[in-house]
Order: C-alpha cells, then sequence, then structure tokens
C-alpha cells in the first residue's frame, strides 16, 4: 500500500496510487471465475485496493447480487467512528465466507471470514469508519455471492477547540 | 518606459512601510500590557487557552522581527485576558441565576 | 482584528445582560443547605425526564438516546475497559517494595467503598478523592504517585469501582463549617461560566441533556461521576475524573486547573453528593 | 503477563458461541502521533479458532478493525470441558496464542 500518505496527502497523489495498484491488480486476476475465497491464504490484493468493486473482483472474482436472507445490522448513527458495534447472520445455507465493505474508507474491504462446515453463518465484529458511509455485508453460499447494504452516519466524534 | 516602472515601484515600497510600521519599541508595550492582563486573568483562575496561544504568537512574531503582527496579536491577546476578568468577576454574583433550587 | 474583539466584548456584555434579565430567582438567605439542594437537584431531573428510571441517569448519554443505548448494550457484552479492570486487580494485589499494598490503606482492604469517595478529611479540612487517597497511599509507602490523567491511575480506580458496582453513591457531609464551605465551593464552580465559549458544567449538563453538542449526546449532571473512570472511544483509552475534568475545560477554552486542585476536588464532591443514592456503575464505557 | 487474548466460549450442548476481546493497538498506518510522525501500520491479519483438531472460524482483517478488536460467532460439534485454540499473527511478524476450556 502506498505508505507515504502523509495527513494531508494530495487527493490526487493518492488516487493516482490507488488507480495504479487496482489495474496491476485487474491485470493478473485471470478471468475465469476463481474460488480466491476458498484457499486459506490471506486475500493481500483485496485488502489494498480502495474501491470497493474492485475488492469484491479482487476477493471472489464476481459480483453479488442483493438478498433478503442476510440479517445486516448496523447502528443508524456510530457514537464514535472508532468503535462500530456491526453484526450480520444469514439464513442462506453452505455458507463458506463472509465478507464486510465500508466503501468510504481509505480501503473498502473490512474483515473477511471462513466458516468451515458446522460454523453458524453469523459474526458481530467493531469496525473502524472513517466517515459516513455504506456498510456492506458479502455472504459467499454455495458457490453464490449475495449482499447486503445499509447506511451508517459518522460524525466527528467529541467537541474540539 | 519599462526600466522607470521598477523604479517607481521600488520607491513606493520603501516609503510605505516608514510611515505605517510597528518598531520594537511599540512591540514591547504592547506586549507588557498584554501578559500584565494575562497574569491578572490566571491569577484569578480563569484564563482563557486562546490569551495564552494569542499572546505566544505575539512573541513569536515579535521575536522575528515582525512587529507590525506582533503588536496586532498582542493588542487581541490583552482584550483576551481583560474579557477573562470581566467574565470571572461577574460570574461571582452571576453563577446563582442558573442555580437549581 | 480591532473589529473582532469588539465584536467579542459585545457579545460578552450582551450575555451578561441577557443573564440579568432572567427572571432573577429569589436568593435564599446564603445558608448552605445541602440536603435541600440535592433534593432539588434530582426533582430538577426527574422532572426534566419523567420516563427516564431514576438509576438510569448513571449511564450517562445512553439514558438519554435509544439507539446509543443499543451500542453501549452491545459494546458492554465484551467491554473495552476489560483489561483496565484486570491490570488495576493485578495492580492491587501486587505488594509494594515494602511488602504492603493498596488493601491496607483503605477500609474493608479497599473493596466496595468506592461509593463513600469522595469524602471530607476533618483533620486536613479538605476534601479527598479516590485518585489522591490512591497517590497517597503510594507514597506512603514509598513508592511515585501515578499521574492523575493516565492508565495507571484509571486501572486502579477502575478496579475500586467495580468492587462497589450497584450500590448507591453515600457521600456524607460532616458537621463542620469547612465541609459546608467545599460543597459550596463545588456548586458555584459547577454553576460558573468560563472559558472564550462562556460555558458552566451546568450550561451543557444542566441545560441541555440529551441534546448533540456536534456528535456527542450530553449527559445528565445527575449521576454523571458514578461511572467513573471510563473507557472513551474518542480517546481509546481509560479516562479518570481528573482527565474528564481537564478536558472538559479546554473544550470551553478555559486553561485547566492543576489535576486535584482545590477546585476540582469540590466539585466532585458536590456531584457525588447530589448523586447520593444513585447506584455506581463504574467503570463505564463512554462514546 | 496474561495473554492478550481474553475469551468466553459458552456451549447449550449442540451450540458453543464465542466472544473475543484481543489487546491490539489496531494502528491503521495513517495516523501521526503527537510529534508529527506516521505510526507505521501495526495490526491483526489473521485470527484463528481451532477446537478437536480442525479450524471452526478464520478472519482475515485489514486495518479498519477496532482497536483492542472484539469478534463473536457460534459453531456446532463441540461440547463442554472441550479445548478451544486461539492464535493470530500480526503484520509486524507479533503472534499469540491461548487454549480456552468451553463452558
Amino acid at each position: 500500500m502506498t505508505t507515504h500518505t502523509g495527513p494531508h496527502p494530495t487527493r490526487r497523489l493518492i488516487l493516482q496510487g490507488a488507480v495504479s495498484v487496482a489495474l496491476i491488480g485487474l491485470g493478473n486476476l485471470p478471468f475465469a471465475p476463481v474460488r480466491a475465497a476458498a484457499n486459506d491464504k490471506y486475500p493481500e490484493e483485496a485488502f489494498k485496493l480502495k474501491n470497493e468493486a474492485d475488492a469484491i473482483k479482487a476477493l471472489y472474482g464476481r459480483t453479488a447480487e442483493p438478498s433478503d436472507k442476510i440479517k445486516l445490522d448496523a447502528p443508524e448513527i456510530a457514537e464514535n467512528g472508532g468503535v462500530v458495534p456491526i453484526s450480520v447472520a444469514t439464513t442462506l445455507d453452505k455458507v463458506t465466507t463472509i465478507s464486510f465493505f465500508v466503501a468510504e474508507n481509505p480501503n473498502a474491504l473490512a474483515a473477511s471470514y471462513k466458516f468451515p462446515d458446522g460454523t453458524i453463518p453469523a459474526v458481530a465484529n467493531r469496525l473502524k469508519m472513517a466517515k459516513t458511509s455504506n456498510v456492506t455485508a458479502i455472504v459467499e453460499a454455495d458457490g453464490k455471492l449475495y449482499s447486503a447494504t445499509k447506511e451508517v452516519k459518522v460524525t466527528v466524534g467529541g467537541c474540539g477547540g | 518606459m519599462k526600466r522607470s516602472l521598477p523604479i517607481a515601484m521600488l520607491l513606493a515600497l520603501s516609503l510605505a512601510p516608514a510611515a505605517r510600521a510597528a518598531n520594537e519599541a511599540d512591540y514591547q508595550a504592547a506586549y507588557a500590557a498584554a501578559e500584565a492582563a494575562s497574569e491578572e486573568a490566571a491569577g484569578m483562575r480563569n484564563q482563557w487557552t486562546t490569551t495564552v496561544s494569542t499572546l505566544a504568537a505575539a512573541k513569536k512574531a515579535g521575536d522575528g522581527g515582525d512587529f507590525d503582527r506582533a503588536v496586532a496579536a498582542a493588542r487581541e491577546a490583552e482584550a483576551l485576558a481583560k474579557a477573562s476578568i470581566v467574565q470571572a468577576t461577574s460570574e461571582k454574583e452571576a453563577w446563582k441565576a442558573m442555580e437549581i433550587r | 482584528m480591532k473589529a473582532r474583539t469588539s465584536l467579542l466584548l459585545g457579545s460578552l456584555s450582551a450575555a451578561l445582560v441577557a443573564l440579568a434579565l432572567t427572571s432573577p430567582r429569589v436568593i435564599a438567605a446564603d445558608k448552605v443547605d445541602p440536603v435541600a439542594d440535592a433534593k432539588a437537584f434530582q426533582n430538577f431531573f426527574f422532572q426534566k425526564f419523567p420516563d427516564v428510571k431514576h438509576e438510569d441517569f448513571v449511564n450517562g448519554p445512553y439514558s438519554m438516546n435509544e439507539d446509543m443505548k443499543r451500542q453501549w448494550q452491545e459494546k458492554e457484552e465484551f467491554p473495552p475497559y476489560e483489561f483496565a479492570l484486570d491490570a488495576g486487580k493485578e495492580m492491587f494485589s501486587t505488594p509494594f517494595k515494602n511488602g504492603k499494598t493498596y488493601a491496607d490503606c483503605f477500609a474493608n482492604g479497599g473493596i466496595g467503598i468506592r461509593q463513600n469517595y469522595p469524602y471530607f478529611d476533618t483533620k486536613e479540612g479538605k476534601v479527598v478523592t479516590l485518585e489522591l487517597a490512591l497517590n497517597r497511599c503510594r507514597e506512603a509507602n514509598g513508592e511515585a504517585p501515578y499521574s492523575y490523567v493516565k492508565d495507571e491511575m484509571a486501572s486502579l480506580t477502575a478496579y475500586m469501582a467495580f468492587t462497589s458496582r450497584g450500590k448507591p453513591m453515600d457521600i456524607r457531609i460532616p458537621d463542620d463549617p469547612r465541609a459546608l464551605e467545599a460543597f459550596e465551593n463545588g456548586k458555584r464552580y459547577f454553576y460558573t461560566r468560563r472559558g472564550q465559549l462562556n460555558f458552566s458544567c451546568a450550561s451543557c449538563h444542566v441545560q441541555s441533556p440529551g441534546e448533540r453538542i456536534r456528535a456527542e449526546i450530553l449527559a445528565p449532571a445527575l449521576g454523571i461521576l458514578n461511572a467513573m473512570p471510563i473507557y472513551r472511544s474518542e480517546w481509546s483509552g481509560m479516562g479518570t475524573t481528573s482527565r474528564r475534568f481537564i478536558t472538559c475545560n479546554s473544550q470551553t477554552r478555559a486553561v485547566p486547573l492543576e489535576p486535584q486542585a482545590d477546585e476540582y476536588r469540590d466539585v466532585e464532591y458536590f456531584l457525588s453528593y447530589v448523586a447520593n443514592g444513585l447506584p455506581i456503575s463504574g467503570p463505564g464505557a463512554r462514546p | 503477563m496474561a495473554s492478550s487474548i481474553r475469551v468466553r466460549a459458552t456451549s447449550n450442548g449442540d451450540i458453543t458461541e464465542v466472544q473475543t476481546l484481543i489487546q491490539h493497538p489496531m494502528d491503521t498506518g495513517l495516523v501521526k502521533d503527537a510529534k508529527g510522525a506516521l505510526i507505521p501500520a501495526h495490526y491483526i491479519r489473521e485470527l484463528k479458532f481451532a477446537c478437536n483438531g480442525r479450524d471452526v472460524f478464520v478472519a482475515n482483517w485489514g486495518t479498519a478493525i477496532s482497536k483492542d478488536p472484539y469478534v463473536k460467532f457460534s459453531f456446532k460439534g463441540a461440547k463442554k470441558g472441550d479445548d478451544l485454540k486461539i492464535s493470530w499473527s500480526d503484520n509486524k511478524g507479533g503472534s499469540d496464542e491461548t487454549t480456552a476450556k468451553i463452558a
């Protein structure tokens, strides 16, 4: 990841960096549907990408369709962007992975969980959110991808000055 | 004509600061007044953070020789300190108005 | 620049005039009556928020906002102050170099006594807070005192608060004119406006609890210290009562006093006394 | 020193619910410290839960996971008294592991 991003990095600089990384990422991605998530290697590429769609493609190699069988629980207004309690549960079966994406974060992919047989397809965790953003949960069930999205408002915590 | 233009500008520039610019003495006086007011406010245990930072800015500008900005900042620091003194004295009684009875 | 300061002085005098105009309450004879003050203080909040259960006031902003309360309860399942609690427990049982421990300095070995702090020390003629007593215990046993705003002090007070959870706040004011003076001094500090923003503690925690100041929901003043020390997500760390007072001061642009200054000890005495009867809920988690 | 992993694993006979809180700074690498220097990225990348010899849950984390991270999940096929092994590794080669009895 281009770690030379200072606190006031010129936006152009980051965007250029991110775009180039994305292109490289796409470049070496074999276009045949890849069950990338199945192997237990740490999805390095996906965690580096800024854009949500690119990250989903890098992690799963295909897009997801919204499903009402996924219950995504996230606060309406986060009490603090640093600690946002988010959980998901689904009635879909043969679930192998669940991942969380925060679109407006510096890197969209926040977490990816693997569910071996016998593990209940539900998980709760606490995420950091840079600002108000859509939070998307992607569930991989029986080889197909499903998603649920919710907007979480994040305000600047504390009274500065 | 081209050559005379820069000379004219130079002349204007050199004249302008002498008439208005504050000098070291102005700065010292303004700073001393601001410091006295700030100490009085601190003595009443009612100092404002902005008084402290404006006073520091005045000193920094003064040390750097930019007496215009230094005097301006010193005057503002003095005003802030005085305002905090007015606040402390008036609150000696004014707080009762807010008290839950 | 000139305009700004005159604007500033103008707004300040306007504020003073406005204050004078508000119906000047009948200033009762200046006899300090803590019992009456506490009753009036509690009734003010019970009437202003009739559907908030009395013991809920100690949960600060979470007693004022449902969405926030849900996020808090979810966090309480495995709270972020868990580590401070364990660290405090460990420190409490680790003897000093001279073999003694904190338990030797406190009644009942320091367990389940937080609700009696701060207390008025008639020998010293001043209020002694839990944080002050802990540092005095350390110094009495040849140990260096802890910073009042750092994690060690927060861990110790977190453990002692935890051992008193649920017990009603029980602050006593001895029949000593100096104790009444300390209580009055704390009350005066609580209602005095300070800082360039010209706020007093009451401006936020009495006049507008439940409302937002920027992103924060303001806690009611009643029971506001019952959850101390608190883990604040914003600090992503523990905060003692001293740290909370200091940051509140600087947020109104008032230069904070030194930790455990007389004013802070007295305002803690006042705020704890008027919350008598409400349960201790420390250590707490806050936004 | 106590382990950095706090875990509560409780079974109701069929399903075991696991809650974990880990003491870790989870620095994103985008934050500056008081002196203005960038705090380098330092975050847990992988967290594994194993029971009766097989992985029951694996978490891959990025920099968007909160400080002192928390995760909750449940799984079948274990009973009271079984050992649950929890281990994590971060991007600086740091790691920790602990074993908890299912209550």
